[in-house]
């Protein structure tokens, strides 16, 4: 698979359908880490194994690609899982990415292991969201390389289970719970910068007018700040759970997230990243649903 | 040299925590270990390598009030004056408080490399005119170290001349040995600590490890200022995130945000806090000045200022290097942005 | 305080057109109800950020209640179903992080009703008074 | 810092007997930022508002909040107060503590703190205001009618007489509309084409209006004082330059017998066709469904050009005898559909109603028995210019009824069928017919069935009370439940509610008095114009009462039954109404929009758009900015200040001015003590 990865990447750089191919490559201390390729020669760097978690999505918006300021936007190749094809998708459904200076590798994914994209770390078991990962083969891309994994793997749903879990508590408990994730909270915003669709200029937690979260480091304003952050991901979170992955302090990110998308799924049929052209379900509506409470 | 055995240590704690706030290593959740107040020594946990975060929060805290103000309007009479049937807002009393440690502080087994830290923060904070939270923290705050018994994968203590079982900058040192710790009292501060408790003697030194050699050179000065423009800082940025974990979870960054805040504002009572917040260097509004001119606002710009903060400013300016090498930041980095790979590339180029 | 007796503090978002005007009509047609909401008037329920619901709970709001028209009946024609989507999301989520839903009150009031808009609000009111203070307050610096 | 005046209103006793003023002002006078706080009487009366413009003077007020009533009762009243006095009308607030407090909550111990917070709040929330200042827009001076009936009419001769030019946009081929149908009008038995076609042809005649018939209105794009309208000219297949009206092709036309529908089925026409003799314009239209040439070149490609080189058809279509006939060759069977697309400046909607349609009540036999008939093919029948020359004579068999039963309320009151309002004018029209039918034949006898009889207005009751005495029309109170036929008449079965008893009445003819609904593509039209309806297909007014002929879309009027039922007069007088405002509207080169309107922070907008995709009004425009990002950009003009957009947007980079974030936040946070950012290092 890599082979294909790479003599893509070789070729497309070569005859200059592209500028640069972002990727996978080697780190240190077994570390995989994304890779900017800029030359056919270098295409050799890039690797692909099951620690390639990061969702390269995110680097294609304009301002990490063209760093200069008013910069035309530079050609991109980029590899995606089936989960970063998907909010890839809401990158290009939200103008984000004009889709043709785009050439979309994806790869069948086996599914990511834990620990993947950190310094001297042992891999672990598949990733929660791997584990209930129905969706192996990315779309809407350019090409595809390898083929879907042998079917049979029963979604474990660890994240649905957990959900449930909560559900069943008291609001009370509830709270609790999210009080002592919240607490560890550092708010150094790792979970917003891994995140593709956190692609606002200015984070309304760091905006001054109007000033929705003061500068303090206290769980009213991280309960806030987690509150905001996944209501302005619902419809938008395609479930890479890069957040939960990169947040230093094991914060359950991925379970606000999960929170929206099921429900969104369960209300109005719509999956994040489903298309590049649906609108978003909070900008649309049926005049006959009802108000479910 | 003395010995303390486990059960003494444990009955050592449970006086600390009665007498004081006390700050030890606490697991809390897999791969994930806090300095926190303990109200229990069995919750402490003992055997560790290094905390996911460092212990600097409790020198600088994440978010402190350095000053409340409180306007009360005056209950005396003839207030309000009144024109007619008009009332008009009459005299208020301004009341400053500024906000002192409740108890003092214990941080137990804490390790050399974040005391290291500390003594680097103490070159700038308590130079004068000192900041007095901090120093206020610093002379309430007892240091209980424990050396390490080996260094993790990605430490780096030994290559910045440092060690990871030196006791310097501590007030009480432990060493784990059988059936309890090698403990050597450092300061006055340590001994006064340790004052109720009757350790046994301790014949011999402590234990002697062999430190692996250092794997890495810090280039000296003059390469940085050479490579300051070198275009291996846009590309080594190209892959960061831009997050702030790095810096904190770093035990020598120290920037912070200074806000005001009304936090009350009732009819006669109104309450405003001045909070001092960390920052970091790393975010992108972190330079951007008034007008909205950003001298920092590509990521490379910034990334480039981590580097150079730790190894040619802050040591220009304050003395020591504004890194100890607890490596914390290699194994937190989600894109694997590795200051030991930065070392040798600018080394090497 | 044991010896006062619980009063809920109670937010409602009221769009100017139908429920602020369905609240004017029970003032002036003189019905009595529960006087613990505190209303803020906005130009329609579409205006209403769910945050600004997150906000006030955060705040130290015991209950909130978004009233809007009736479906169909939007003075902007659509504004109430884009805030019917919204509440309907945000209403669960909210007790998915420990906020009873039984403390949030999505309604739809129209302008001539003003007796139902005295109904709606004094049997929120008794349902978040028999529910007790919101736990979640937690007055912070969240800025204005 | 703030300079906030806070006034409150003692209302008389309205508020003074419920909530302790003193108190109120006292704890205002006390809250950061209120430098002056007051009471008074009566606040909105002359020396009140005196009061106010001399505290803002004197104390250098720069927010007023006024603690009164709702501010839909006196906003504009404070607001002109405080912009005489220098300030910006925006910069004030009114506390409602009179309808929202005082008058709900008796007890003073409940009402004074609660004023207290609703004035804090309140307070609280003119700390972020700004002065606004409404946008100021170009007007077009041209108007749209849209609707060519007796309300579109008038608005038409009503606007152009004024002198701003007019377009008359009528989707049938003529004007005139439902009047024109109409025999005699109640209650004054005017006959309804002598005072309905001179009009017409003054509208065909003016130099101001340009005719539109058999054209739609496609789509609506733009604002107020700018609407740029598609109009589709459908094919007539004359060429109306041409044609001088002499009908010489009605009458060779050999395809005849196709129900009118005009008579309502009871006349015929041929294929070539004008609808009635008065039409205006006086042009027929081909209809191609039944002339026999357009349906051959519609199913022969020989019979029509080469679409690509435009060479002649090889064939001739069939029939032809119309273009054979014309002295003015204005038969042109290959016209096409026509789009133009005209700029106004405002559009009056008047496009009617439609009747109901009484077959869904199964039990009155409509369209089964032949002489079961609707009231408007009753006023064909009895139309000098109708199918029977304005004898009455009863479809079946030609003959003279001698017994007439009316049934009121069919499709009318009736939640069954979804219709439960009252047309309005059926009651009347109904008693017209039973008066007319007397004046055509005194031997017939005429039974009304009715619910209730509704004559409100000038004559009406009056009018009703001589068909029933001088006429001798019998009204029955009470529901017909069925009808079926005997011999060759028909068996009317219902019951008399006064007496209590079942009646049975053996009737000649039934004739169904239809109740009013709005046409099938009501919400169509709504849509195009982007204008509210209601859940028959009515139009919303902007306000029932103040703006009966107002959309709630800025320069878009409306007039006549598209609102509701109601009689000619009422439409009359509507499209007078909506024709007064258009020309207010047009009578400045340039208007002011609205100022509550929202605003994107250009800077920090990601080009997302997600407030284009739910912005009602379509008011969201792309502009790229120097540095090439494309960016959301609100026209002025169309935004109405909803604020969908400014709670849809993601980044929270748009906001509603008046009704901010910050403002809104600000309000809620008074009322918790809570924060505010008051200082940024």
């Amino acid at each position: 698979m890599i082979e294909q990865i790479c003599s893509i990447a070789e070729q497309i750089l070569a005859d200059k359908t592209v500028d640069v191919v972002i990727g996978y490559e080697a780190g240190t201390r077994g570390a995989v880490r994304p890779a900017f390729i800029r030359s056919a020669a270098e295409a050799g760097r890039l690797v692909w194994n099951d620690a390639c978690t990061h969702n390269l999505a995110n680097y294609v918006r304009e301002k990490h690609v063209s760093p200069k300021k008013g910069a035309p936007p530079a050609k991109v190749g980029v590899i995606l899982k089936a989960c970063d094809a998907r909010a890839l998708n809401v990158l290009l459904r939200d103008n984000q990415a004009p889709r043709a200076d785009l050439y979309l590798i994806g790869v069948a994914c086996q599914g990511m292991r834990q620990n993947s994209g950190f310094a001297g770390r042992d891999l672990g078991d598949l990733e929660l969201r791997c584990q209930d990962c129905a969706e192996r083969v990315p779309a809407g891309c350019d090409v595809v390389v390898g083929e879907a994994p042998a079917a049979g793997v029963a979604p474990a749903s660890a994240i649905a289970r957990e959900l449930d879990r909560l559900a069943a508590l008291s609001p009370a408990e509830r709270q609790a719970f999210w009080d002592a994730e919240f607490a560890r909270c550092l708010r150094c915003y790792a979970c917003r910068q891994a995140c593709p669709a956190c692609y606002c200029v200015e984070c309304t937690a760091e905006q001054l007018e109007p000033s929705w979260i003061g500068v303090a480091i206290r769980t009213p304003e991280k309960r806030f700040f987690h509150t905001m952050r996944a209501y302005h991901l619902a419809g938008r979170c395609a479930g890479c759970d890069e957040c939960a992955r990169v947040c230093p302090v094991g914060v359950r990110l991925d379970l606000l997230n999960a929170w929206f998308r099921r429900e969104i799924e369960g209300t109005y049929g719509y999956r994040a990243g489903q298309d590049a052209t649906t609108p978003a379900p909070l900008a649309s509506f049926v005049p006959s649903e009802s108000l479910d409470l | 040299m003395n010995f303390i055995t486990d059960a003494q240590l444990r009955g050592w704690l449970a006086q600390l925590i009665a007498e004081s706030t006390v700050i030890a290593p606490r697991r809390a959740g897999e791969d994930l270990l806090l300095y926190q107040p303990v109200e229990d020594p069995d919750a402490i946990c003992y055997d560790f390598g290094r905390s996911t975060v460092s212990p600097r929060e409790f020198f600088l805290p994440a978010t402190e009030a350095l000053l409340t103000v409180e306007r009360v309007r005056q209950a005396t009479a003839g207030d309000g004056a009144t024109a007619g049937n008009a009332t008009v807002a009459g005299q208020w009393e301004v009341k400053l408080t500024e906000p002192h440690l409740q108890h003092d502080q214990v941080l137990f087994a804490v390790r050399p490399c974040d005391v290291h830290a500390l003594t680097a923060l103490d070159a700038l904070m308590l130079k004068e005119p000192a900041d007095a939270y901090y120093a206020e923290r610093r002379a309430r705050t007892t240091l209980i170290g424990l050396a390490c018994e080996q260094m993790g994968s990605s430490c780096f203590c030994t290559s910045l001349g440092l060690s990871p079982d030196d006791g310097a900058g501590m007030d009480v040192m432990l060493y784990r040995a059988d059936g309890g710790y090698i403990l050597e009292i450092l300061t006055d501060k340590g001994r006064v600590a340790l004052a109720s408790q009757a350790p046994v003697d301790f014949e011999g030194s402590r234990p002697q490890r062999a430190w692996p050699e250092a794997a890495y050179q810090v280039p000296p000065r003059a390469v940085w200022t050479d490579h300051f423009n070198d275009p291996y800082w846009a590309s080594l940025a190209e892959r960061c995130l831009s997050c702030k974990i790095c810096s904190y979870i770093c035990p020598t960054c120290r920037c912070f945000d200074v806000r005001d805040y009304t936090v009350a504002q009732a009819a006669g009572y109104q309450k405003i806090e001045r909070l001092r917040c960390w920052d970091s260097c790393m975010a992108e509004g972190y330079r951007r000045i008034a007008g909205g001119h950003n001298p920092r606002a590509a990521k490379a710009q910034r990334l480039r200022n981590r580097f150079y903060c730790k190894f040619d400013y802050y040591p220009a300016d304050f003395g020591p290097l504004a890194c100890v090498g607890c490596g914390r930041c290699v194994d937190q980095c989600p894109v694997n942005v590795d200051i030991t790979e930065v070392l040798q590339d600018v080394a090497a180029r | 305080m044991p010896d006062t007796p619980f009063e809920p503090r109670i937010v409602g978002f009221l769009c100017n057109w139908c429920s602020y005007a369905g609240a004017n009509l029970a003032g002036t047609s003189r019905i009595r109800y529960e006087p613990n909401i505190r209303i803020i008037r906005v130009p329609c329920s579409g205006r209403v950020d769910p945050l600004f619901v997150a906000r006030a709970f955060q705040e130290g709001a015991d209950g909130v209640m978004v009233l809007g028209c009736h479906p169909g009946d939007c003075h902007y024609r659509d504004g109430n179903y884009y805030a019917r989507r919204r509440f309907n999301l945000m209403h669960g989520f909210l007790d998915f992080l420990g906020i009873d839903e039984r403390r949030l009150k999505i309604d739809w009031v129209s302008a001539a009703e003003g007796k139902r808009f005295a109904q709606v609000v004094s049997q929120f009111t008794d349902q978040v008074r028999d529910l007790g203070p919101a736990t979640v307050r937690q007055p912070a610096v969240l800025g204005g | 810092m703030a300079r906030i005046g806070v006034f409150v209103c003692r209302c008389g006793s309205n508020i003074g007997a419920t909530v302790d003023v003193k108190k109120v002002v006292e704890a205002l006078g006390q809250t950061p930022d209120v430098v002056f706080a007051t009471d008074y009487m009566f606040m909105c009366s002359e020396p009140g508002q005196t009061q106010i413009q001399a505290a803002i003077r004197d104390h250098n007020l720069d927010r007023v909040v006024v603690a009164a009533c709702s501010p839909t009762m006196h906003f504009r009243t404070f607001s002109s107060a405080i912009q005489r006095a220098g300030l910006n009308p925006y910069m004030l607030e009114m506390a409602n503590i009179r309808e929202q407090c005082s008058w709900v909550h008796p007890d003073k111990a409940v009402g004074t703190p609660k004023a207290t917070d609703i004035v804090r709040m309140a307070a609280a929330k003119t700390r972020w205001f700004e002065p606004l200042y409404p946008h100021e827009i170009g007007v077009t001076r041209r108007a749209l009618v849209i609707g060519g009936g007796v309300a579109g009419i008038q608005a038409a001769l009503d606007i152009a007489n004024a002198g701003v030019p007019v377009v008359l946009v009528e989707r049938s081929p003529s004007i005139g509309g439902r009047m024109a149908q109409l025999d005699k009008t109640f209650p004054t038995l005017d006959c309804s084409g002598c005072i309905l076609t001179p009009r017409m042809t003054e509208v065909s005649q003016h130099p101001n209006i340009t005719l539109r018939t058999w054209s739609e209105v496609a789509t609506v794009r733009g604002f107020v004082g700018n609407f740029e309208v598609d109009i589709l000219q459908k094919p007539r297949y004359i060429d109306e330059s041409k044609c001088t009206g002499c009908g010489e092709c009605l009458t060779r036309c050999p395809w005849k017998g196709f129900p009118l529908e005009f008579d309502e089925g009871l006349g015929t026409r041929s294929a070539v066709y004008r609808p009635f003799p008065q039409a205006v314009p006086n042009k027929p239209v081909i209809d191609p469904e039944t002339c026999m040439a357009l349906k051959s070149i519609a199913e022969d490609a020989d019979r029509r050009p080469d679409p690509l080189t435009g060479a002649a058809p090889k064939r001739k279509p069939k029939c032809g005898l119309c273009q054979k006939t014309c002295p003015r060759e204005a038969v042109d069977f290959f016209q096409q559909p026509k789009i133009t697309t005209e700029k106004f400046g405002a559009v009056v909607l008047a496009n009617g109603f439609r009747l109901f349609d009484p077959t869904v009540y199964g039990e009155y036999g409509y369209g089964r028995y032949p002489d079961v008939i609707t009231s408007i093919q009753m006023e064909r029948l009895m139309n000098a210019a109708g199918p029977t020359g304005g004898e009455i004579r009863r479809p079946s068999d030609g003959k003279h009824p001698r017994s007439v039963v009316f049934l009121a309320c069919v499709g009318s009151r009736d939640e069954h069928v979804g219709r439960p309002y009252c047309s309005k004018i059926c009651c009347m029209y109904t008693a017209k017919h039973a008066i007319m039918l007397k004046e055509h034949d005194p031997h017939v006898q005429t039974y009304v069935f009715y619910m209730d009889v509704r004559a409100g207005g000038k004559g009406y009751d009056e009018f009703v009370r001589r068909a029933q005495e001088e006429y001798g029309a019998c009204y029955i109170r009470g529901r017909v439940s069925k009808i079926y036929p005997d011999g060759d008449h028909l068996v009317v079965m219902g019951e008399d509610t006064l007496m209590g008893m079942p009646v049975q009445v053996e009737a000649d003819m039934v004739v169904l008095a239809t109740g009013v609904q709005p046409q099938a593509d009501a919400g169509d039209m709504a849509r195009k114009l982007g204008i509210s309806y209601d859940g028959y297909g009515f139009i919303n007014e902007s306000h029932p009462k103040l703006n009966p002929v107002e959309s709630n879309t800025a320069g878009i009027f409306v007039a006549g039954m598209t609102i509701g039922p109601k009689d000619i007069p009422e439409s009359v007088s509507q499209a007078s109404a909506a024709a007064a405002k258009v020309l207010g509207l047009l009578s400045q080169p340039t208007m002011l929009g609205e100022a509550m309107i929202s605003a994107v922070s250009q800077a920090r907008c990601t080009g997302c758009f997600t407030c284009e995709q739910v912005c009602p009004y379509n008011a969201v425009e792309r502009v790229t900015l120097r540095d090439g990002r494309q960016v959301a950009q609100i026209n002025e003009g169309l935004c109405k200040g909803c604020g969908v957009c400014a709670t849809a947007c993601p980044g929270k980079v748009i906001n509603l001015r008046g009704f901010s974030d910050q403002a809104l936040l600000a309000q809620m946070n008074a009322l918790f003590t809570l924060p505010e950012v008051v200082a940024v290092d």
